[in-house]
């Protein structure tokens, strides 16, 4: 094997730790960025969504957390593809136009599916579940299990009868 | 249970009937309350914001409303800015009419009763003109230390107290719902003192007002073309909103009609009060997840089918007035048969009426309009036999005087005798 | 696009039509529908699967379908393992009785047509008894290699054609739908050969319907005491229900009546087809996360308004019949009038069959059920007041011989002329 050159020794012994210290930042961001606390935390416009999924046994006994439904599992590539989108076309929307009510793409809809089956592979191994209704179009309530408007959760029939 | 208030340094006295006052504390929902002098129409097909004449879209109703001033001037509602201008120019206002078409039109109002007590209804309207100056504002629906929503009008304490229900206990989100329900109620004036009264002793529906105005023999005004008993109903959201399924699942007015806008980084109710076909979006899709697109459809399918049921409903009814001015005019006609038919008349147009003067064209409860409108359509044809036999009979002079008698239950059976057609030659 | 199938060993022959057959490949899918075989009214108050004679309950219905079969036995339909022992004792089954009856009733019917084409439906039921041995069973609805959801009826591939459908294209949840459409639909004998055919020429609404039968002059019986050519409805449900929320919304037969159950860790799709109100929890619960009581109150109260207007319906056309016969005896009847009252009880009774033929009491499409009836209520008492014409105006000899000539129109005021009544002494 032919000697490295001095030269790239030095960048070498500089890039290496950069690069690991890069790495390790940007796993570290990954992390911190996909911990529920953060994507319900952060912005303004994600807490219906965050606090409506607390009391499902997804969240509750569970510890199922956002990113096991909202970001691909399958391939890495895909994974950070979708990420580093998804993370800057919230942080433009939320600065520069933030819309009245949220809704999943097509893209993250087959995200969602794909993880659904990913854990219950075997509740659904039996029946067909290709070509038909998504998990969640059955399963309207899971997690953000909630119908009302956040605002006006109490359950309230018309006072007079 | 009650509703954060923004912190704020300035004061509202209390009942502050002027919005700009209010404007100063709570600029943005003001900036939304004053939208409201926009007149859109935009995605709405039978409602929206441009005062439209009813009369002109369907001639049918001068004759449906034939000597009463409906006939002469009855126009879409738009927002509440415009109320008092509103009230003011129709020309269903005249010399004769009262204060209690105050009642719902400015937040002047509530003082004034305050002050005048019982007088203040059959007082001439025209004499209050100087003291009522600002259309429905803040002060009609929230209270001005709190902020928190207020029933400001006594006509729906009164209501409430006649079904047993203590305001106190009212949840926030069904005073979403009963603020609006001061006014969008069908009303009538108790006949002793004029004050305004809600029909609801025996329950909200339409068959419970009915049986409330047949107990005390009520009716607004004597058909000019049938001579029937009228009743005219007067908006009844509300109460047709309960019947529905929104009301079921706790869906309030305000939920569609007042959605959470964004402004800012954060949200407030939109006091832009109008259709929500103009804000699917934020007045639906938090709970339906479908398109916009979609969402318009079913409101509008919904609503095309109840209209093209309430059309022939109208159909009937100009057929039954026809009929009994026509037989009315026989010397020949049988009174009592005559009285039945405007009994028919009457109890079949207040059917249609009450789905017709509420504004959302059946979408506030979809089954329920259309059940309505079934039994009027039933009633109107009825009517229109009725006068039909009132005459034949008497005309043709058939071998059974009382032929008629029970239409729906067979008449031309009863006419002939059973089996003994072949006699009456 | 097609269904994976769970893998398994054993083979099932190509069209088997005995479900024990399958069974041993799907033990699960079996046992449930072998379930089928007990009668429960459950939850249910108009459906369920309990024989109960619908004429016992309204006998009315003998009334309106007097000189036709169904005026002596109309059953509660029940499970599909039923079907052989419902169509084969039925009095509605007579020596006249054709093969077309076969149709929907069996897995043995597809290989019959197959084998005698069309002279298969003229052929007498009875010769057929013996090569038909099984009810409805799994190769009705699914293909024997591949597990897969399969169209098997003609009739059905024949109506797609007709609406431009290409059965291939179809998606699994469409699937989902149609292969209960290849029954649950109305139907007619095309006159020429007596093929079942489904009228959705012109679309899948009752309207298309009464459209094409106009157009081939379709009648089903002369009514015995009104005389009018009728039309006899059976079970739309999946037009019916093609108009509805659901329907808009993709939900298809099976996520209702066919539900997923647990079976273990797994779920499968339940095979005991029955009322979704036995089932509320896995049947609607999924979608709509209010409470059983909530949905049940839901379903029953929807049907229950449907229910009020059908029976106000039913004592229109009784009415209307009444009217009709005794004016016809009357040798004076203006044939005329008499004709358009005949056509008049034709198109009521034919909305009023529409919806009482369905089998959801409305809940597959509540609005449109209530605008269908509204619409056969108008017509039935126009019925019966143009009889009352006929002969009213007949017997009395007024001044205008065609009287009533346009009922709906305002007869009375042609009886009379325009102001002209005082004049008919
Ligand atoms: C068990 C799976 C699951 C988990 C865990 C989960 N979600 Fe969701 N999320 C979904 C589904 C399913 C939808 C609805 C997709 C649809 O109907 O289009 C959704 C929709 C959303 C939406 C779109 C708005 C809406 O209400 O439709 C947002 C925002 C969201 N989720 C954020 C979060 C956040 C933040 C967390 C963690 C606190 C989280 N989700 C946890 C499955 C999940
Ligand atoms: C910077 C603020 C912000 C953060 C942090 C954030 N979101 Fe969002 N989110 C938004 C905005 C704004 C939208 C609306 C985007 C649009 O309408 O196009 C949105 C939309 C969504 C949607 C619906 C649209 C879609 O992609 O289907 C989902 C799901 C969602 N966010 C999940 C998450 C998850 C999971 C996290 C954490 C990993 C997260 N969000 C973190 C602001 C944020
Ligand atoms: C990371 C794994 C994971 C993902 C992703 C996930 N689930 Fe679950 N889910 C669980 C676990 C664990 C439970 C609780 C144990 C059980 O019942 O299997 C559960 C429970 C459930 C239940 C039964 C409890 C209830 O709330 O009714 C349903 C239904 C369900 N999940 C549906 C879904 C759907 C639909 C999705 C996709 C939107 C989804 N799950 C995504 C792990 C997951
Ligand atoms: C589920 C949503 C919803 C709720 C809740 C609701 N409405 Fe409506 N409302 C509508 C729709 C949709 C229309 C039809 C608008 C149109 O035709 O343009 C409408 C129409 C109206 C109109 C006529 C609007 C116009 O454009 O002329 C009035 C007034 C009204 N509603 C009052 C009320 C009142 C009062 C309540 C509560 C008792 C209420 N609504 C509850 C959805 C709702
Ligand atoms: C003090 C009486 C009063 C109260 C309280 C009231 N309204 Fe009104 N509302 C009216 C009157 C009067 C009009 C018609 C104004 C006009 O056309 O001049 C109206 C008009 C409307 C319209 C039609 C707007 C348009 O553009 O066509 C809607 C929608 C409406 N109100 C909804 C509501 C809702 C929702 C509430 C409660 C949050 C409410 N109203 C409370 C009296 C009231
Ligand atoms: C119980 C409350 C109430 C009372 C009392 C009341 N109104 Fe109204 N008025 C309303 C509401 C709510 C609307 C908007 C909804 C509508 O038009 O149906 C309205 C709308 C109107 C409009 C605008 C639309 C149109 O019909 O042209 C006029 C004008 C009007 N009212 C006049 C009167 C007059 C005159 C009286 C007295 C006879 C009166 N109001 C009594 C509640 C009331
Ligand atoms: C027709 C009734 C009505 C009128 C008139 C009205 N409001 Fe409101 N307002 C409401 C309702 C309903 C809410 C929602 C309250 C809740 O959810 O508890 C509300 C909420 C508010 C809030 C709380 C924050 C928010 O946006 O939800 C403020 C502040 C407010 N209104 C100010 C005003 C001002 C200022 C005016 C006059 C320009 C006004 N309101 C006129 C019905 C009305
Ligand atoms: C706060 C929640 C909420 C809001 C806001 C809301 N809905 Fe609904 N809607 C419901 C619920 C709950 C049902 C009952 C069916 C169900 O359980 O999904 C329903 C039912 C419906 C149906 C089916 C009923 C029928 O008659 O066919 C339609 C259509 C509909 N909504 C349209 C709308 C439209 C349009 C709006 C906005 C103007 C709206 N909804 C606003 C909760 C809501
Ligand atoms: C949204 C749920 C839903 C869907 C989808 C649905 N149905 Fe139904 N169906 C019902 C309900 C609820 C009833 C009423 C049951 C009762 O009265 O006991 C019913 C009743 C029936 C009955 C009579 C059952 C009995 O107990 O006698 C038949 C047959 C039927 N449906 C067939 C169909 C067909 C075929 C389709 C598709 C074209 C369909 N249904 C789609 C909910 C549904
Ligand atoms: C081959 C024709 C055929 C097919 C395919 C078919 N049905 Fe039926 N169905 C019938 C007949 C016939 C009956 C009545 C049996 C009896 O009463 O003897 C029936 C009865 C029913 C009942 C009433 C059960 C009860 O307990 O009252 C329901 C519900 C039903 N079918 C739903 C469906 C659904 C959902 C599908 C599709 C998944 C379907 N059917 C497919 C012919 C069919
Ligand atoms: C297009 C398919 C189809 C054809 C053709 C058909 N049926 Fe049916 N039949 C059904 C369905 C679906 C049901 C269950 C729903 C219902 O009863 O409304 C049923 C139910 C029945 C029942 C049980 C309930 C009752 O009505 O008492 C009998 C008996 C019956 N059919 C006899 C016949 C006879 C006789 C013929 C021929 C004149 C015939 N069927 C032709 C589809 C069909
Ligand atoms: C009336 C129609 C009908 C009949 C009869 C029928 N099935 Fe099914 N079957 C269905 C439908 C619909 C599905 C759902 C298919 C899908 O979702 O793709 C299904 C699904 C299945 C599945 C796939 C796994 C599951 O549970 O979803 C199996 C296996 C199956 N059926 C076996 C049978 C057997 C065995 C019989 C006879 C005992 C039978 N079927 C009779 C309509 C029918
Ligand atoms: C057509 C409607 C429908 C669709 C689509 C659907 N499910 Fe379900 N699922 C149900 C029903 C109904 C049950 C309840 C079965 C029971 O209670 O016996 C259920 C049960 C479950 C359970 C078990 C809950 C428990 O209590 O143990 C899980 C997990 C689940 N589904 C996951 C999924 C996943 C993952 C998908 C997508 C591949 C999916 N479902 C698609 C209707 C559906
Ligand atoms: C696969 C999903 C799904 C299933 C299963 C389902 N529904 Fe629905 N349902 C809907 C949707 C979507 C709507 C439209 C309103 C909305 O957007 O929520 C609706 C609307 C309704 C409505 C309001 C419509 C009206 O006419 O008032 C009722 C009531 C209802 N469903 C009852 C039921 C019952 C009962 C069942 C079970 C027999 C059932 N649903 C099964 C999805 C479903
Ligand atoms: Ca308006
Ligand atoms: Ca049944």
């Amino acid at each position: 094997m032919k000697p490295l050159s001095p030269r790239l020794k030095k960048w070498l012994l500089l890039a290496v730790p950069v690069i690991l210290a890069l790495a390790v930042f940007v796993r570290y961001e990954f992390e911190h960025t996909s911990t529920n606390q953060y994507c319900g935390y952060t912005c303004h416009i994600m807490r219906p969504a965050y606090e409506s999924s607390f009391h499902n046994v997804h969240r509750e006994e569970m510890n199922v957390n956002c990113r096991d439904c909202h970001l691909p599992e399958e391939n890495l590539a895909e994974t950070l593809v979708y990420k580093a989108y998804s993370g800057a076309r919230d942080y433009y929307k939320n600065t520069f136009d933030p819309p009245d009510v949220l809704r999943t793409t097509d893209w993250s809809r087959d995200i969602i599916q794909s993880n659904c089956i990913r854990c219950h592979q075997t509740v659904v191994e039996h029946i067909n579940i290709s070509g038909g209704k998504l998990c969640f179009e059955c399963h309207r309530g899971i997690p953000h299990g909630q119908w009302y408007q956040p605002f006006s959760s109490e359950k309230i029939y018309t006072p007079i009868r | 249970q009650k509703a954060p208030t923004p912190p704020t340094t300035a004061t509202i006295p209390a009942g502050e009937p002027d919005p700009a006052v209010w404007g100063k504390v709570y600029p943005d929902q003001y900036a939304s309350y004053l939208k409201q002098k926009e007149m859109t129409k935009g995605n709405s097909k039978y409602g929206g914001s441009v005062p439209e004449s009813h009369l002109k879209e369907a001639p049918v109703q001068v004759k449906l409303f034939a000597g009463y001033p409906f006939s002469e001037d009855y126009n879409e509602e738009r927002g509440h800015v415009w109320a008092l201008e509103d009230v003011t120019k129709t020309q269903r206002v005249g010399p004769k009419t009262i204060s209690s078409c105050w009642n719902c039109k400015s937040p002047n109002v509530p003082p004034l009763i305050e002050k005048m007590g019982d007088s203040f209804w059959s007082t001439p309207f025209d004499q209050l003109k100087d003291q009522i100056k600002h259309p429905i504002a803040c002060a009609d629906c929230h209270d001005a230390q709190t902020n928190a929503l207020k029933i400001t009008r006594v006509t729906l304490l009164d209501a409430l107290k006649t079904r047993g229900v203590d305001p106190a206990k009212l949840s926030r989100q069904e005073m979403r719902t009963m603020v609006c329900a001061q006014c969008h109620v069908e009303y009538y004036f108790r006949p002793e003192d004029k004050r305004v009264t809600y029909p609801w002793k025996y329950g909200l529906k339409m068959d419970d007002a009915e049986k409330l105005y047949e107990e005390i023999n009520f009716k607004d005004w004597d058909h000019k073309e049938s001579g029937a008993p009228m009743l005219k109903a007067q908006h009844p959201d509300y109460e047709l909103f309960s019947t529905g399924v929104h009301a079921a699942n706790g869906v309030a007015c305000a939920d569609c009609h007042m959605p959470y806008i964004k402004q800012g980084t954060s949200k407030i109710s939109s006091h832009q009060i109008q259709s929500p076909l103009n804000s699917l979006s934020q007045s639906c899709q938090t709970c339906h997840k479908q398109s916009e697109q979609y969402l318009k459809d079913q409101v509008i399918g919904t609503q095309d089918q109840v209209f093209k049921t309430k059309v022939s409903l109208e159909k009937a009814l100009s057929d039954a007035i026809d009929a009994i001015n026509t037989a009315s005019k026989n010397p020949n006609a049988k009174a009592e048969m005559m009285t039945q038919a405007r009994t028919l008349h009457r109890k079949s147009q207040w059917r249609w009426d009450y789905i017709s003067a509420e504004n959302s064209m059946g979408f506030h409860s979809p089954k329920e309009a259309l059940r309505v409108l079934g039994e009027g359509i039933d009633l109107a044809r009825q009517a229109q036999l009725t006068a039909n036999l009132a005459v034949g009979t008497a005309a043709g002079g058939t071998a059974n005087p009382d032929a008629g008698k029970t239409p729906g239950a067979g008449t031309s059976v009863d006419a002939a005798g059973p089996g003994a057609a072949p006699k009456q030659q």
